[in-house]
């Protein structure tokens, strides 16, 4: 499973990388971002998912390949 | 490098997001239509200040398969909603110069009332829904992510945006 | 011919009516200003068809001195009104052909609330006040000039044209 | 005093004329005119006067030399 950032969230973590494949769904893949930089709780908060471009919830159950984007709240215009 | 497991139908990237200077003028040329006696245009251009500091140049990124279909998405309800006969919108990435058009939604229909409120929906849609994030860079060297809107500080609803309010107080 | 013992300023009568075609592309690219992020253009294009009839072209007739000096008063209150950066109005005059522009109205100003709203009411005032008229002349070889504003049906009251009915409900 | 009329009006006056100068208000000049074109009548009652490129009420003053304009509903746009 991969995972791309956007917006500040680059500033507490790299652009893309992988996440381990146990973990089963948003909500642990979230705690797996918070391990790895507690500092970011508060922006990551604020933040939806995505997995193949469409939005899912907190239980979306994991897939070997997808690809998950972190999306911060819109500022376009 | 995303398989298109989507929902939503493919969408031409480029005809919502653009890498490029915004062709507002070859737009709008293209957005006369003979039916449609009312055509509104919004550009939302750079401005050369915020939060009281110079702005050098704004820098925009986008999930941009996604901000497309989600654009496309907008676009396809505001025609239904309002009979529109045209509602053409795109969105800059990268770097855009101050007094540069960073957005471009227009609407075209047989009455003004509609071609406005259409446009407004648009634009307001696009603004808080669709992944697409600016960043302020200034003359003082500092840089700013644009953060979330603020509506729920006018709304007093941390779901509702201004324009929800605004469109159940119109109507 | 009329001496000038107007209360209004003298305008160039150029500015705001126009017997040739308007030029949309180079009044946009004149309307961006460094201090407003939104910019908002209506145009009033020529409908291929009215009353269930195909239209062959329109002709417009203005008291043209008279017209200008009110579209310049119009655009000066709104202006002031939504602290306007830019505000901009040219109609047509003579003979317009199907999809062409008619008229046009540009609003600059930081946010884009106020740019859609002083837009809308600059071109509703123009629309209902000023002294311009239009003939619409049918391919069928019958012609019909414009008539009242059917306002009245619509507020219940002969004095009340709808936008400022609808100004009052959004305020 | 020259009168200027417009759009539909031209179907029932000449574009310019002039009008006698006994001619005392805008209510006279009314009567005048109707007595020219009696199937005026209706489109006149919708029409505003103006002179000099102002708007002026039925008791304005004539003078000598006025330039009046008659003005029907307008149409723009």
């Amino acid at each position: 499973m991969e995972v791309e950032v956007f917006a500040l969230l680059k500033d507490y973590f790299d652009k893309k990388f992988i996440v381990p494949a146990r973990l089963s769904d948003i909500e642990s893949l979230k705690q797996h971002l918070l391990d790895l930089n507690p500092a970011a709780e508060q922006v990551l908060s604020s933040c939806r998912f995505a997995v193949e471009d469409e939005f899912v919830d907190h239980n979306y159950q994991l897939k070997e390949n997808d690809y998950i984007c972190i999306i911060p709240p819109s500022s376009g215009g | 490098m995303t398989t298109s497991v989507s929902s939503l139908p493919a969408v031409e990237v480029s005809t919502y997001i653009s890498d490029q200077p915004l062709d507002l003028v070859g737009l709008l040329a293209g957005a006369h239509h003979p039916l449609a006696g009312a055509v509104v245009l919004f550009s939302g251009d750079v401005r050369d200040n915020n939060l009281g500091k110079q702005v050098a140049y704004l820098e925009y990124e986008a999930r941009a398969t996604m901000a497309a279909k989600m654009i496309a998405e907008i676009l396809d309800e505001a025609k239904r909603k309002w009979n529109l006969n045209i509602a053409v919108a795109q969105h800059r990435v990268g770097k855009v110069a101050v007094g540069e058009s960073a957005v471009v939604v227009i609407t075209a229909t047989p009455h003004r009332r509609e071609a406005y409120e259409a446009n407004r929906y648009i634009i307001d849609r696009i603004k808080h829904e669709v992944p697409i994030w600016k960043c302020e860079f200034f003359t003082d060297g500092t840089k700013k992510w644009g953060g979330n809107c603020n509506c729920h500080e006018l709304t007093g609803d941390p779901h509702k945006h201004i324009y929800e309010v605004e469109k159940e107080t119109n109507q």
